[in-house]
């Protein structure tokens, strides 16, 4: 039942306060790249400080994309988005639909090994990136997968799948059985009663592991500069290092390309996070 | 005007460093499509270190596809015989044409198995606003009794810093303290007080008193407070910021800094900044650390000569002077000259007295030791000088650790003697 | 044999196995393989040189490996403690509030949106000395008279990578636990408040329970995440001043990549791989226990 | 001291009123069971009661206290959800001893008074069982032995009951009984059976659409309903109702029912009914036998003969249904044999016990 | 067809084994009430037939099909689960359409028997709600509808009404009673309430703790009952039980109670029982009366003055309480008039009605 609470004024506002403080930690150090996008350099790290932005500019952007009379030579930030794009959300999709059939077996099913698989598939996430990526180079270079999309997109489903399998199992073992049974009982298949009942009542959970996701392949970078060289399948935060060089970098220009990087990951993630919803499995059961 | 061949419907496999800086260049490479007939593919495209470990992913995979790579002094010894010998494919009069200093430079063994593109060799920028400040001027001159100019010797140097620093808002200067820059500085000084890093045999003998009192030097302006106490772990963009944002007095710097110090937008001290040769240490010699960006042909390559021909162009004199004109050091002889003359042409002093100041330098540079293990060495150097530097061990202590590691290394890769 | 109802399990199962398997599987071979070779990344041949226990023996020796070894797990374990209790008071408090949710939300999640190498040079610029912002913030603000060294002092340097490990974390136990949250049963809690809980009871005894399945997935999915820490800690400090905040990651990344040392690094690697092994069978444990109530199969 | 008023207490959903202003003082140590249709806001109820629903208006007040904004903790109630709401993590052992620990009992207290509970529910044998692996009454059970462990101010009790079987359900009741009159607390209690109703209330309270149609004790209600809906909701099977015309005779009114037959009405409606009144005439099953298979009636009965057209034997006794007055109605008959449909039987209306309300307000027109 | 067959049905948790083996035929369009204590396993035994539950042991077959291993989709069931398992992400109107949309039925035929059904169960205005936002009883009753807008081959009923109002209750057990007979399918239904049960039901299944005690016919169970178990069970207020030794009197055998009362045995008893055989001697509340307020007994009584301990009215009769035979027992007294506890009053015992049990198997010596 979804009660309303009784609920004191100054209780509310204590949590307001207290989510703004915490939102604001949160928020400053991420605001303080934003607002260095938009500085000339001398304002960045200047002594005095500089907090607002005296003289804001769009030439940290033109800058990426070759439009100041000085550099011509742009960025090709419209490749690394496309193959960021394409990389994180075809791995995302994948994972979370692999990722969620394996998580429904192992909450609905008995098998046997099902215990040592599930470790194993947590075990395969504790190789650090430093033993995988050499061999992991090696063969993706045997089979052509070197600086592919493909390449990156199989990479990303083994970090992201194991992680969906755990948490899709968690979600929906908190969906009653009884729900399934219903549905077996009016007809389903057991593949229908998954679509149809425990699908939508495990939004919550996938849109969580969707985010996760989706950010973490959207951010990844050690693997993704191993693998990817150029325009074909470099991703953004790979681009990201184009700013820097043997001697500088240049945190204008690294800060208005994180913006570039930001800005769809909060669109997407914004319009992914109205999935999750309490309270969606409420009033089913009795007991 | 050399001739470039004609290579129709060739395509060249290329690596090459990215990055705003450097990737200017690439606008030419049209142009050679246009004078060949070939066709340029970009493999990859990535900034220094990475691209260092793609391609010795590549060796390590055995997956050398590509014909022309981006390459540099420091991490050439590395690679083997992966890039060819240039000195059989490129004629000699061409060659000549290189600052002769930088192309010694570029050879491994004996073999030339890159081209230089852009030299880098440090030197001072100083804030005249501190240097030229008649209260500080009068100060100092009181205190010292000479007169306060930009400093002639690392004695000087490390006086001067010490004295005009006046934290938080000023610092003497700030000094690169991690990774291969505190090495390189610290081995700029060794050389300056006139010892080295190995002997003949490849012997460590950077804790000689030389080294010592090299790594004192730093371990002085350290403790003073002359430097920030945070540039143990600054690199060269933490110090440019830092100098742009005019809290430092003067700074041990590369060319590539010149114009980013001297630009309105980006730095405080623009119009402000004066140059002058790096100093020298107790031996009267300069330390010179230099390093060259450079392109070389793989052993693999299908078709060198249109590599060769790609990467002469690519460093000829139209290219050259693309690069001097956004900066950055040129490493051929005439163009120093040329770029010299264009910018006092069109007024920029500035930027004219940079490479008159910087061509000086490049006589006595010198690269570090050009064996593979050079990186591995820096490696257990660095968290010693910067342990010594903290206050955690004395300098010889620190020296002697890392020259007994040193020694180690060494010994594995059978290089002693 | 496909066609049983016992095999559908397994085939659900399969893709997720394939995948693993080659992305996983292959490499940890090669790299365990070459953790007994002296392999170097610019000699090839030396993958088969074959030379037993030697990278272990070298490496059991070397204090620094050692104090990086602990130093990794004292770091993984505070930070994962302290993101986990972060991430559930801001779960907690975002589960509270009514209006506005998706936009605070999407807030609470902003740290995400930087990828782990932006995050080092955003960090490392906020935590320069003579010109971060936060020592300019400190003194505008008049607190302190001299700046404060901190990626250089011992403490702080790894008060620093901390702080940024945690600034760039926390979000992610938030959101993995709000989505906990989110599917929290409400009749429990309410026979728990009739049952006379002040709503620290209630946290202790209805939500946590609840909660701990999700913890401990959390727990693992971000114990075994950790590493990605490195592209933060190497663009911060690499480790130094002094090998001060030297963690495994930086360490095995610099023997492997710029030494070269390919196998020595593989070697420290696998040390690495038992300890997260320990670390993950522990969290298992937990995990199967907590949610024994769990409907769903054992 | 725990009496409970509510005073104009309004639940709204949204747009959506579901209690209107419904008022009810309820006495220390009274126990009042509430009673209505699926729905008609009884849970509501019991929750803004106990605090679990905020109140959208009016006030409610436990002792002298308005606890309008005080959390349930400070109101010091048991509660049987109707939904049971064990903690699907504890045992039934904790369940059942959680509040006492959150009360911070002595183990030793909370192991004595576990037990007690678990003896009277039968659940001792399932105490280390988790709520997913008990059967339907048994979680119920837990749901009430969770109330009774403690000592509240007042008890609430949502359905209890309902999935237990009719002996547990009477052993039960007796607990509750003891209880109550042991521990001398104030109860509230929702159920649908009548005769839990009937054997446990003080007060009987009738809610409908949110609204309160009466309150009384079970006799009173049970004799004296104050309209169609409560004599139509009070007793089981229901009170059967006829529409009826009053006509006026020498020997005092009569009902007259759709197919003109003529029941001469009790005294006591005398001056109540006026001549061509609408009025809906209610009589009890018990009150319609077949002759010489029912309790004989103390004064008048009309008698007639009938069809059965069906028969329900319920052991003891048999519902008959038969057409009378045009409509099908109910008769019970005690002391039974079997009966076919279709069969014909003479009938005995008791006349001493007819209900008149008003058609147009359904309001009785008793005194 | 369907007919349903258990044969020897095992069904065990673990170790723990829930169900011991039972047997059952019900034929097609058989009405099956299955009742039994709390946790007697009638809810694991409907989950066994439709397919929910591993078959531990035995078989199950449906029609002619042994249907052990076929998934409950295969079989053609309609259910109404005992917690409702209502699909919380569908409105009231997508939940009972669900299992037509499933076998792909038009949507003009899913609305229409979409809105009878809501129509016979009163949900019309609460067709576009989430589960989350009904009452209890609105609830049980979108589990109940959507069962019946199917046509499937057997009905299985958990509990269906349990929830539900008397009045609303007694509706809707007209309207499975109707639904039955309209579509003619097999129904297996479990309840605790009496009325239903008895009024419902073809046959009664009395389970104890997995065991079948008692098939038959509802009167037969009553009147008949095997042993002391279904004696008590079936009847409520349930059978009153005294214990006894078997006396012989020139006159036939008498039960001699704990206090020496002499009850002479009905006829029939003749021959079943021996001099001193330790019995129970049962009698329900209805044979036991204040004289003058029962029905008359047919044959002879026994007659005693009492002094009544407890009594609860319940509107058209009240129960007393009264010891008798050394216990306390139940008297029914239709008829009713205020009886206040201590009051002493004629009671008459219909010795027509006994039930004699011997008292070590609990089995009935009746015939
Ligand atoms: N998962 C389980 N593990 C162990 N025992 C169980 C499990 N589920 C049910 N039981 C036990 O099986 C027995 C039969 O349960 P079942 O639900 O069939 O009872 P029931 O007859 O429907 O009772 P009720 O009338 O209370 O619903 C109960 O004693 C119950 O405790
Ligand atoms: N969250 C909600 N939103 C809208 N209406 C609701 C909500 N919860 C309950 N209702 C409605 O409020 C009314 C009263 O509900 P309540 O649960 O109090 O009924 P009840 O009398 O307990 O019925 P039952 O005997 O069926 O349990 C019902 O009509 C129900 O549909
Ligand atoms: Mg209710
Ligand atoms: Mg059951």
């Amino acid at each position: 039942m979804s009660a309303r609470m009784i609920e004191q004024p100054w209780q509310r506002w204590a949590i307001r306060f207290a989510l703004f403080v915490a939102l604001a930690i949160l928020c400053i150090p991420g605001l303080w790249v934003v607002l260095t996008a938009f500085r000339p350099n001398v304002e960045i790290m200047a002594r005095p400080p500089v907090w607002i932005p005296q003289h804001p500019t769009l030439d940290n952007f033109r800058r990426i994309f070759g439009l100041l009379p000085a550099e011509q030579q742009g960025l090709p930030v419209a490749d690394y988005f496309r193959n960021s794009l394409v990389i994180s959300v075809t791995s995302t999709i994948i994972a979370i639909l692999v990722g969620m059939m394996g998580g429904y077996a192992f909450a609905r099913f008995r098998f046997r090994g099902k215990k040592a698989m599930f470790l194993g598939f947590m075990l395969s996430r504790t190789v650090p990136g430093i033993a995988l990526s050499l061999p992991l180079f090696i063969v993706w270079s045997r089979l052509g997968l070197i600086d592919t999309k493909i390449g990156m997109i199989v990479i990303y489903l083994a970090i992201n799948i194991p992680f969906t399998i755990w948490l899709t199992d968690g979600f929906f073992r908190q969906i009653p059985v009884d729900l399934s049974d219903a549905a077996q009982i009016d007809g389903c298949t057991r593949w229908q009663a998954f679509w149809k009942i425990e699908f939508p009542l495990a939004r919550s959970g996938l849109a969580s592991a969707a985010i996760f996701a989706f950010l973490t392949s959207w951010n990844e970078y050690a693997l993704a500069a191993q693998i990817t060289r150029t325009t074909n399948a470099k991703t953004m935060p790979v681009g990201l290092m184009d700013f820097t060089a043997q001697f500088t970098v240049d945190w204008a220009g690294m800060s208005a390309m994180a913006v570039l990087i930001i800005i769809p990951a909060l669109i997407l993630t914004f319009i992914v996070q109205k999935h999750l919803i309490a309270g969606l499995t409420f009033g089913g059961v009795k007991g | 005007q050399e001739g470039y061949g004609k290579f129709d419907g060739y395509t060249l496999k290329v690596k090459l460093i990215g990055g705003t800086q450097y990737e200017k260049l690439y606008t030419r490479i049209p142009e050679w499509e246009k004078l060949t007939g070939a066709k340029v593919d970009i493999v990859s495209s990535k900034n220094h270190f990475d691209l260092d470990r793609e391609i010795k992913q590549d060796i390590a995979s055995g997956s050398i596809s590509w014909c022309v790579g981006s390459n540099h002094t420091s991490f050439a010894p590395q690679y083997g015989d992966l890039y060819v010998d240039l000195k059989p494919l490129i004629p000699a009069e061409t060659l000549a044409d290189y600052v002769p200093a930088t192309l010694k430079a570029s050879e491994v063994d004996g073999r030339l198995v890159q081209l230089p593109r852009v030299t880098d060799v440090s030197n001072l920028y100083y804030n005249k606003d501190v240097y030229e400040n008649p209260d500080i001027k009068a100060k100092y001159k009181a205190k010292f009794g000479t007169d306060l100019a930009p400093p002639k010797t690392y004695d000087e140097y490390k006086q001067q810093v010490i004295f005009l620093a006046n934290p938080p808002n000023l610092y003497g200067t700030a000094f690169p303290g991690k990774d291969e820059g505190m090495t390189g500085r610290f081995m700029e000084l060794v050389r300056a007080n006139g010892g080295d890093m190995f002997d003949d045999k490849w012997n460590p003998t950077f804790n000689s008193p030389a080294g010592v009192a090299a790594l004192q030097w730093f371990v002085d302006i350290y403790k003073a407070g002359a430097v920030p106490a945070g540039t143990v772990n600054y690199t060269w963009d933490d110090i440019g910021q830092a100098m742009a944002a005019g809290t430092l007095a003067i700074d041990l710097d590369w060319p590539g800094f010149a114009a980013f110090f001297n630009d309105q937008a980006s730095s405080k001290i623009a119009g402000k900044v004066g140059f002058a040769l790096a100093p020298v240490g107790s031996s009267g010699k300069r330390g010179g650390w230099s390093g060259s960006h450079s392109f070389s042909v793989t052993q693999a390559c299908d078709n060198k000569k249109a590599a060769v021909s790609f990467i002469t162009f690519m460093t000829n004199y139209d290219s050259e002077m693309m690069e001097a004109r956004a900066g950055n050091l040129p490493t051929r002889t005439k163009v120093f000259a040329d770029v010299e003359k264009e910018f006092r042409d069109k007024g920029n002093t500035y930027m004219a007295e940079m490479f008159g100041t910087w061509e000086k330098s490049l006589e006595t540079a010198r690269t570090p030791p050009l064996i593979p293990q050079w990186i591995e060495v820096s490696n257990v150097l660095w968290p010693q000088l910067q342990a010594a530097i903290v206050g955690q061990k004395t300098p010889k202590e620190a020296l002697d650790k890392a020259a007994s590691d040193a020694h180690d290394i060494m010994e594995d890769a059978g290089l002693l003697k | 044999m496909l066609r049983s109802p016992r095999a559908i399990p397994y085939l659900l199962l399969l893709p997720s196995i394939v995948v693993i398997a080659a992305v996983v599987l292959v490499p940890v071979l090669v790299s365990l393989w070459s953790s007994f070779t002296p392999y170097n990344l610019t000699r090839p041949a030396t993958l088969f040189t074959f030379v037993g226990w030697r990278n272990y023996q070298r490496l059991f020796a070397n204090a620094d490996f050692w104090w990086a070894f602990g130093r990794t797990l004292v770091f993984v374990t505070v930070a994962l403690n302290l993101e986990l209790v972060f991430g559930l008071a801001l779960a907690l408090l975002v589960n509270r509030v009514t209006t506005g949710r998706k936009t605070i939300r999407t807030i609470m999640m902003f740290p995400m949106m930087f990828s782990p190498i932006l995050v080092g040079f955003q960090f490392k610029y906020v935590f320069n000395d003579s010109v971060g912002i936060l020592n300019n913030a400190l003194f505008s603000l008049g607190l302190i008279t001299r700046p404060i060294p901190w990626l250089v002092n011992g403490a702080l340097a790894n008060f620093s990578i901390l702080a940024a490990e945690i600034w760039m974390s926390t979000s992610i136990f938030a959101i993995l636990l709000l989505s906990g949250l989110l599917a929290l049963p409400q009749d429990p809690i309410e026979a728990a408040k009739v049952d006379g809980c002040n709503p620290v009871q209630v946290f202790r005894h209805i939500t946590l329970p609840f909660l701990m399945p999700f913890i401990y997935i959390a727990m693992t999915i971000r114990s075994l995440d950790v590493a990605r820490a490195y592209d933060m800690v190497r663009i911060m400090t690499n480790g130094g001043p002094a090998g001060r905040t030297e963690l495994l990651w930086t360490l095995i990344a610099r023997v492997g990549y710029q030494n070269s040392q390919m196998g020595m690094a593989n070697a420290m690697g696998y040390v690495s791989i038992l300890t997260s092994i320990a670390f993950t069978f522990y969290f298992y444990r937990k995990l199967s226990l907590s949610r024994r109530y769990m409907g769903g199969a054992e | 001291m725990a009496e409970v008023h509510l005073s104009k207490v309004v639940k709204r959903y949204g747009a959506l009123e579901i209690v209107h202003g419904i008022d009810l003082d309820i006495a220390h140590n009274e126990f009042v069971v509430l009673v209505g249709p699926s729905g008609c806001g009884k849970s509501t109820t019991l929750r803004m009661i106990a605090g679990l629903e905020e109140i959208s208006g009016g006030t409610i007040s436990i002792g002298d206290r308005v606890v309008n904004s005080l959390p349930p903790r400070a109101r010091n109630i048991s509660m049987v959800f109707q939904n049971y709401a064990l903690y699907p993590h504890m045992t039934v052992r904790e369940n059942l001893g959680f509040g006492l620990k959150i009360a911070r009992q002595s183990p030793a207290v909370i192991e004595q008074r576990v037990n007690e509970a678990a003896d009277i529910l039968g659940l001792s044998p399932l105490m280390d069982r988790l709520p997913a692996n008990l059967s339907g009454g048994q979680r119920q059970r837990v749901a009430m032995g969770r109330a009774i462990v403690r000592n509240p101010d007042v008890f609430l009790f949502d359905e209890p009951l309902s999935n237990l079987d009719a002996k547990l359900r009477g052993q039960m009741r007796v607990e509750i009984k003891k209880l109550h009159q042991r521990v001398k607390t104030t109860v509230v209690y929702v159920t649908h059976d009548q005769v839990e109703a009937m054997t446990l209330a003080d007060r009987i309270v009738i809610m409908r659409d949110g609204h309160i149609e009466q309150v009384g004790t079970p006799i009173d209600l049970f004799e004296r309903p104050v309209n169609t809906f409560v004599a139509g909701f009070i007793g089981s099977p229901p009170m059967n109702q006829l529409e009826a015309m009053i006509g006026s005779r020498p020997a005092g009114p009569v009902a007259v029912l759709a197919d003109g037959t003529e029941l001469p009405l009790p005294p006591e409606f005398a001056g109540r009914v006026t001549a061509d009144q609408a009025v809906i005439v209610g009589f009890r099953p018990e009150n319609l036998y077949p002759a010489g298979h029912g309790i004989p009636a103390a004064g008048q009965t009309l008698d007639m003969d009938r069809t059965v057209s069906l028969s329900e034997p319920l052991g003891t006794e048999t519902m008959l249904f038969l057409d009378f007055g045009g409509r099908e109605v109910q008769a019970k008959m005690l002391n039974p044999r079997l009966v076919a449909p279709g069969e014909r039987m003479p009938f005995k209306l008791d006349l001493g016990h007819l209900h008149v309300f008003d058609r147009a307000s359904g309001k009785s027109l008793r005194a």
